[in-house]
């Protein structure tokens, strides 16, 4: 069984799917028109001057958002091999799954009660 | 897949043996969740009280274990490990004195800080307090494994939640500070140690402490490079977990931001650990290599724990001259007693572990006691400056007493248990005819008796204009005597602990974890 | 196709496999542009107006005039952006957009692969295209993109974790993360199909999946009125045009991977009507799935932000929690 | 008689005034005065009850307590079924000789005077006494402590005490003197705590099989087990290769050495002198020194005979170094203080060559020197004290003509001054002349440069006291009075003891006889 | 295969170092963060080569990495949640400006 094959096909896949915007890309440098200007080049701000930084600070909730995604995420690191061998396995590997959830759960409710899943501006 | 119908699950009746662990994951559980339902205006020491009796039941299970596990052993020591889950869990009488120690370090910083924490200092007293359980039960997890894995996640574990607890002050930048600095570098450490699993596991094909063992043993002429490197990248990592010179710098920043309880736990719970672990490590794994012509190897090893003891003690000795923060100066004597406490693990002798234990309840009697007296003091100065013990003595006399029992033990004068440890220390290294490492050891205690009794010197030769008494909470109070007078009965009685070590641990059966069973 | 995964590696296979690679992707490409149209058609249709008609008959070449127009349009990069994550960000966006359709099996002997980790892979790749917006949102160093950008990223990141653990469900009855095995383990019977038995986890995974689109009602990282266009709103000509095309080769995952993960993937609702090839079937139920996403932007607002946040956490992932452990306690319960 | 633990009381006596003084009240200053020198007495009248009974034949082997104390078993596993147990073992061991008899009689003596002239003290009388009378029980404790463990134990009990005593209540440079004591004499400590983990890891091995069957492996720190080792080594016991001996014989040397203190070490010795409360210089100058000593002699003579022989040479140098150099220093402060710390370093000089004659009359000086030594000094400071609480100077250039308005203290000190310098009939000279007549025996030109350090000897001792006594006095001075009756009283029993010692001097030269008798076996034996 | 495990060996040391390496010395506190996690990734792969290509080739270094994993999560998030904290106090998240506590 060449399984290899198979991942011969994702690397197939992942270059064509990063050859066709550099095919296009350089194909439309040929076609398109170029006369750049400053107004063209400046920032858009619905057409008025740009304020201030492009960069600004943002909300702290997108970081304790990402905090919380970066936990459940790994969550489910564990679910899918925990899901996959699940039939093959005890009870007990359902009560400690259930444990492991809870936990998380628990989790959850914390940053509920904290008030980390209230969004309150943009 | 046969791999998967190896895994032994747990069972049932391994519940009863867990017990002290699920003990605190449920008490921390139901805590967090209390934290979380009760109304705000519920004064949150209710937490402190509740988890204190969560440690103490723990202990009561640690020990009861314990004895009934050595009423249980016949002569030969046959009975004396019970292991979990494939051997990757495993309840000696090694973890059960590292569980005790842990435990009541943990009992006595819950205790000393029921009412003394004040709201201004860490604003979710709840968390603070129901936080230790999970770094507790993070270091008994490293006293127990008997598996990289399992030693990982206990580590980590303890390390995650002492990040958290040093960054508990959320509005104090010291604070948020040695948090980041703590984070960092632990982390950096962390992925020493791994590294350095990884290069074991890759040697042995398991995680398996017994089966690294085993194979490293059989094929140590394949590995000898591997091993040198897997070792020193575990070594850095772990003397940084324990603050060894030379990876310590991260001590004093750490201790001093950290809110004084936490910084009692870091010095000595989170240390402690760290011991456990490179006890059990080294031991395991490094140690009983050395057949045949590759003795040197063992050598090799143990010298270079010796000199990261002896720069530690050296290191961190002459730098806590020039402290004049108390916090910072705890942190770099921490740093040098980690020195003392690595020559017994560097020296093979007959005892190494009694002396080694020995000390630890030692430092954990004289450290968490200081850092009591330390809070009493910031509290009323509101430093935590060398200077404001100036005229200790004057305003609360009884504490000062204390204080200089603290010192005098820190500093191994006679009488006291940090003397004893010394002692016991410098003579087993005797024994193993190491004896370059008993005179650092000995000249770099003179030096470290200039800083301490700088302290001293300050309590009873300064005074301060007005010489008003101080205030001392009733637990403060109370967990410095108790750590004064365990001090001084360790110094005259040491033999009660000496035999209590003794009389449960067998170095082949306690330290080493065999295969099978 | 299947049959070739079995042979040796050789330049002959390998230009095999290029050459069908080479032929799917203009098939996506093709797919593309005509669902482009088709959604303009049914919106308009629904909104009783009558879509594009004047560009060839029917204006079926409506959507080829535009791919021509913003292939020969100028392309403007602000001088205050960060040239190379500018111009990185619309690949970065797009490549895994066609690299996950490598898992998908068509029918039983119709796919590129059978990899044993089809759904963490295709998970896992679909994640990266998230980079690619934040990056196109901070690389414009535009306030609107950079907002769009990180909105984008809250919210992908939000629905990710229902979307993950929906499906596991669907893993824990098949024991397997291959795909193919998946729909293998659906019968032939419609209620043997898994968004039957998996219906919270079925609903669970086509709200989040229709959120990791970024399409109505969940489409806020380029909410025309308060954002102008989001993380795009510098980008022009094929750039642009790339994080369309990303956009829509997604809804060919999603509604293939809901065909497969939920629908039967190849097999008929019934036994007797099997005659018919599985291929017919898998296009309908895709088709099906298309036109339920382009249904659902003719017929929803757009949600607030605190709503959409809320709804993922609170709502989203408990009950997918609450689906897998359902499952699980079935599973134990009468298939172990 | 044998059933009473004499010795662990005359240790042990002055805790029960430090007890009764934790329930005083501390405002209760004459209270408390009176406790602490009462209790000083109970030592001194115990030690004088034992130096009578004290049978010279017996060489006291009447007065021994040998409790056991700290056992602290080792691992056995190693050694399975072949050993039943193995431990470390620490005794609480305490024993008398000739010499330390003398010391400890001295340190009673001094001890009361002390207590005395504590009377000075001004602020925290407490305090002050709870300290002292721990200093007490550990210069008790170190002259009779007969294991390495309990030795080092009382040793450092005495360091902390002093620490404290001189920081606490001394001059206006005490944190330094104290500072510089701690550090010095913690070195000294730390090189000497080096030593004996040397030595109870090597020497302090046992094995025994007395009982059938069963093999008992212990490590000691009993003295008596040490010597065995060392001496006469049983075929089981550890052999210290010379390379180790040399090694604890220098470890201890230093030590001891700068207890002692001898020259290049002798620094840390001139502050506290200066810095201390007369009081506690009295001990230390007058006792702890001579603990200095006596661990040369106790542990470097005794279990090291053949390393002692080999360095005798140097110690008598560095004994010649130390009379010349204090002499010299001492004639050119001009500080009274530090004419008497450098009179203390020349004397203690002398002690050194007393020990490296290495014959019985060289021994049997040294240890009279160091008795009258401690007479001498203790009296001196007493003067002091008293003259400082007078004068509030104790400089040479601003006193003088004192005899004038105080003729009975210029009396006594003139008195201290003749014993300092050895005037027959007083009991310095019976120490040098010994010491010296030991050393000429043996070497002869050492000997004879050190007595010109006892003719300079004269010469600084006689300017600091005739400056003080006579010449002119400032007008300042002239209210002044004499000593109160409680400075009389130490004053004059010192001077009798002092006199007593000058004209008797086998009162303390007997107890001596057979201490030295082993040792000197030894070293013929050796030689 | 013993030269391709030799080459994720190398792989593994090289991004191990970059880690350290940013970690030491890199002045933004996210990209401090950032290296640690890389020195993470670098065992994984470690562990991940060795239960492929090592010795004893097994599932166990799999199954470790996938607890680094998890942890190294945890770690991050903790990490991330203390720097906000200190960039709210402080303003800065560069590493040279925090030195709050004396040397």
């Amino acid at each position: 069984m060449e399984y290899t094959n198979n991942y011969v096909i994702v690397a197939i896949f992942i270059g064509l799917g990063i050859l066709l915007p550099v095919v296009a890309l350089t194909v439309g440098r040929w076609l398109r028109p170029s006369k750049p200007t400053e107004i063209k080049q400046s920032t858009y701000e619905s057409g008025n001057e740009p304020v201030g930084v492009g960069q600004v600070r943002f909300n702290i909730r997108y970081y304790l958002f990402a905090l919380m995604f970066v936990i459940f995420d790994v969550e489910t690191v564990f679910l899918y091999p925990w899901a996959v061998a699940y039939q093959q396995l005890g009870l007990f590997v359902l009560v400690e799954m259930l444990i492991f959830v809870a936990l998380l759960l628990i989790g959850l409710i914390y940053a509920w009660k904290k008030k980390v899943l209230k969004w309150n501006s943009i | 897949m046969s791999p998967i119908s190896n895994i032994q699950p747990l069972q049932w009746a391994d519940l009863a043996t867990l017990a002290p662990e699920l003990t605190l994951v449920i008490a921390a559980i139901l805590l967090s969740l209390l934290d979380l339902f009760l109304p705000r205006k519920i004064n949150r020491d209710v937490l402190g009280v509740l988890s204190l009796v969560s440690v103490l039941v723990s202990l009561a299970f640690v020990i009861s274990k314990m004895v009934s596990m050595g009423a249980s052993a016949d002569p030969a020591f046959t009975a004396h490990a019970i292991q979990l889950l494939g051997q990757s869990y495993r309840v000696d009488d090694f973890a059960n004195v590292f569980k005790i120690i842990f435990l009541s370090g943990t009992a006595l910083i819950l205790f000393m800080s029921l009412g003394s924490i004040r709201e201004d200092e860490i604003q979710h007293k709840g968390e603070y307090y129901y936080l230790l359980l999970p770094a507790v039960l993070g270091a008994m997890i490293m006293a127990s494994s008997g598996d990289l894995i399992t030693l990982y996640v206990g580590l980590e574990l303890l390390s995650i939640t002492s990040y958290i607890l040093v960054g508990m002050k959320k509005n104090d930048l010291k604070s948020n500070e040695s948090a980041f600095k703590y984070i960092v570098l632990g982390s950096i450490s962390s992925a020493f140690i791994l590294y350095g699993m990884s290069f074991l596991y890759g040697m042995s094909g398991t995680t398996n402490l017994a089966g690294i063992a085993q194979m490293l043993s059989q094929h140590l002429v394949d590995f000898k490079v591997l091993i040198y490197v897997s070792f020193f990248l575990m070594f850095a990592g772990f003397a940084f977990k324990v603050a060894a010179a030379p990876f310590h710098v991260w001590a004093p920043d750490v201790y001093q931001g950290a809110p004084t309880p936490v910084t009692a736990f870091l010095a000595v719970v989170s240390k402690a650990a760290g011991f456990a672990i490179l006890f059990r490590i080294f031991y395991n794994v490094f140690f009983p290599l050395g057949s045949e012509e590759y003795t040197y190897m063992r050598g090799d090893l143990t010298l270079s724990v010796l000199i990261v003891a002896a720069l530690a003690m050296l290191i961190g000795n002459t730098a806590a001259l020039r402290q004049r923060n108390v916090k910072r100066l705890l942190a770099l004597s921490g740093v040098a007693n980690a020195g003392y406490l690595l020559v017994p693990i560097g020296s093979f002798n007959l005892s190494n572990f009694s002396e080694f234990g020995f000390y630890l309840i030692a430092y954990l009697f004289m450290n968490i006691g200081a850092l009591a007296v330390v809070m009493i003091v910031s509290r009323s100065s509101g430093n935590d400056e060398v200077s404001s013990f100036a005229g200790l003595y004057y305003r609360a006399p009884f504490t000062a007493v204390a204080m200089t029992i603290f010192i005098l033990s820190f500093a191994g004068i006679p009488l006291t248990g940090g003397f004893m440890g010394k002692l016991f220390i410098a003579l087993g290294a005797a024994q193993a005819k190491d004896y370059w490492i008993i005179a650092v050891m000995i000249i770099t205690s003179v030096i470290s008796l200039y800083y301490y009794f700088g302290i001293a010197r300050q309590m009873y030769m300064r005074s301060i204009g007005e010489a008003f008494p101080i205030r001392i909470p009733a637990p403060l109070g109370i967990t410095v005597w108790i750590c004064a007078i365990a001090t001084l009965f360790l110094g005259v009685m040491p033999n009660v602990i000496v035999d209590f070590i003794n009389h449960y641990f067998s170095i082949s059966f306690d330290l080493f974890i065999q295969m099978g069973s | 196709m299947g049959t070739w995964l079995q042979e040796p590696l050789t330049w002959t296979n390998f230009a095999i496999f290029l050459a069908w690679g080479v032929v799917f992707l203009f098939i996506v490409l093709g797919f593309v542009t005509y669902a482009i149209y088709f959604e303009r058609k049914v919106i308009g249709w629904m909104q009783l107006r009558i879509g594009p008609n004047r560009v060839g008959p029917l204006g079926l070449f409506q959507t080829l005039a535009d791919i021509f127009k913003l292939l020969i349009k100028e392309d403007t990069i602000p001088r205050k952006a960060d040239r190379w994550l500018f111009i990185l960000a619309p690949v970065i966006t797009y490549v895994p957009s066609f690299a996950v359709l490598v898992v998908i099996p068509y029918t039983d002997s119709l796919y590129f692969t059978d990899l044993n980790v089809g759904l963490l892979y295709y998970g896992a790749l679909s994640c990266i295209s998230t980079i690619g917006i934040i990056l196109a949102g901070w690389a414009s160093n535009n306030k609107y993109s950079l907002l769009g950008g990180m909105r984008s990223a809250a919210q992908m990141i939000s629905y990710e974790i229902p979307l993950v653990i929906s499906v596991v469900g669907v893993i824990l009855l098949n024991g397997s993360l291959s795909l193919r095995t998946i729909v293998n383990g659906q019968g032939d019977y419609f209620w043997q199909w898994n968004f039957l038995p998996q219906i919270i986890g079925f609903v669970v995974f086509i709200i989040a999946a229709v959120s990791e689109l970024n399409r109505t009602p969940f489409d806020l990282p380029e909410a025309e009125s308060e954002l102008v266009a989001g993380y795009h709103v510098e980008y022009s000509g094929f750039r642009f045009a790339f994080f369309m095309l990303a956009e829509y080769v997604y809804v060919f995952a999603i509604a293939s991977l809901t065909t497969v993960l939920f629908l039967g993937g190849w097999h008929a609702p019934f036994p007797f009507l099997t005659f018919i090839p599985g291929i017919i079937w898998f296009i309908l139920k895709f088709m099906f799935c298309v036109f339920f996403l382009f249904w659902l932007r003719a017929t929803m607002p757009r949600i607030r932000v605190d709503q959409l946040m809320s709804f993922g956490w609170k709502v989203l992932l408990p009950l997918s929690l609450i689906n897998v452990f359902v499952t699980a306690i079935y599973v134990e319960l009468f298939i172990k | 008689m044998a059933n009473i633990p004499i010795l662990t009381l005359i240790t042990l006596s002055p805790l029960l005034g430090i007890l009764i003084l934790l329930f005083t009240p501390a405002n209760k200053n004459r209270l408390i005065k009176t406790i602490g020198i009462a209790t000083t007495f109970i030592p001194f009248i115990l030690v004088i009850w034992m130096f009578l009974a004290y049978d010279y034949s017996e060489k006291g082997v009447a007065f021994e307590e040998n409790l056991r104390w700290i056992h602290m078993p080792l691992n056995t596993e190693a050694y399975q079924g072949q050993v039943s147990s193995y431990f470390i073992q620490f005794n609480y061991h305490l024993a008398m000789d000739g010499i330390s008899l003398l010391l400890v009689l001295l340190t009673a003596i001094v001890g009361v005077m002390a207590a005395f002239a504590s009377v000075h003290i001004k602020k925290r009388w407490k305090t002050y006494f709870i300290l002292f009378l721990l200093l007490e029980v550990g210069m008790f404790g170190v002259f009779m402590a007969r294991d390495l463990f309990l030795f080092f134990l009382f040793f450092e009990v005495t360091l902390v005490a002093t620490y404290f005593l001189i920081g606490i209540w001394g001059y206006v440079g005490r944190e330094k003197a104290a500072n510089k004591f701690l550090i010095y004499n913690g070195l000294g400590s730390a090189l000497m705590l080096i030593a004996f983990t040397l030595l109870i890891a090597t020497a302090g091995f046992q094995v025994d099989q007395s009982v059938a069957g069963q093999t008992h492996l212990s490590y000691s720190g009993d003295l008596a087990t040490i010597l065995q080792n060392l001496i006469q080594p049983s075929e089981s016991s550890v052999v210290l290769s010379a390379g180790m001996q040399k090694t604890i014989f220098i470890l201890l040397l230093v030590a001891f050495g700068i207890k002692l203190p001898i020259f290049p070490f002798h620094t840390w010795m001139l502050k506290v002198h200066n810095e201390a409360p007369p009081a506690v210089v009295m001990i230390h100058s007058g006792v702890l020194l001579k603990m200095g000593a006596y661990g040369l002699i106790r542990f470097g003579l005794f279990l090291f005979p053949q390393q002692t022989e080999s360095w005798a040479t140097v110690l008598a140098i560095l004994g010649v170094i130390n009379i010349i150099y204090g002499a010299v220093l001492a004639l050119v402060q001009k500080e009274f203080k530090l004419v008497l710390a450098y009179s203390s370093i020349s004397h203690m000089g002398v002690v050194l060559l007393g020990l490296s004659a290495l014959n019985e009359i060289g021994l049997k000086g040294a240890m009279f020197q160091m008795i009258s030594h401690g007479l001498i000094s203790a009296l001196f400071f007493l003067l002091v004290g008293s003259l400082y609480e007078r004068t509030h100077t104790t400089r040479l250039d601003e006193l003088g003509g004192l005899a004038r308005s105080m003729p009975f203290m210029s009396g006594i000190l003139l008195i201290a001054g003749l014993a300092s310098l050895g005037l027959p009939g007083l009991s310095g000279f019976v120490g040098e002349f010994l010491s010296f007549l030991g050393l000429f025996s043996e070497m002869k030109v050492i000997a004879v440069v050190g007595t010109l350090g006892i003719i300079l000897g004269a010469v600084y001792v006689l300017r600091g006291v005739l400056g003080i006594t006579y010449g002119p006095m400032e007008d300042r001075y002239i209210g002044i009075r004499d000593a109160r009756l409680i400075e009389a009283i130490p004053m004059m029993a010192l001077t009798a003891f002092i006199v007593l010692l000058g004209v008797y001097p086998t009162i303390i030269i007997d107890p001596l006889q057979h201490s030295f008798e082993q040792f000197l076996q030894l070293i013929k034996v050796g030689g | 295969m013993s030269g391709m495990l030799g080459s994720y060996l190398m792989l593994a040391a090289i991004l191990f170092c970059l880690g350290l390496y940013g970690a030491l010395t890199k002045r933004s506190a996210v990209i401090v963060l950032l290296s640690i996690e890389l020195m993470l990734n670098a065992v994984n792969l470690n562990l991940i080569a060795f239960s492929k290509y090592g010795v004893v080739p097994g599932l166990k270094g799999q199954i470790f990495s996938l607890f680094n994993m998890t942890i190294a999560a945890a770690e991050a998030a903790v990490g991330i949640a203390i720097l906000i904290a200190l960039y709210r106090n402080k303003g800065t998240a560069n590493v040279d400006e925090f030195n709050e506590m004396k040397r």
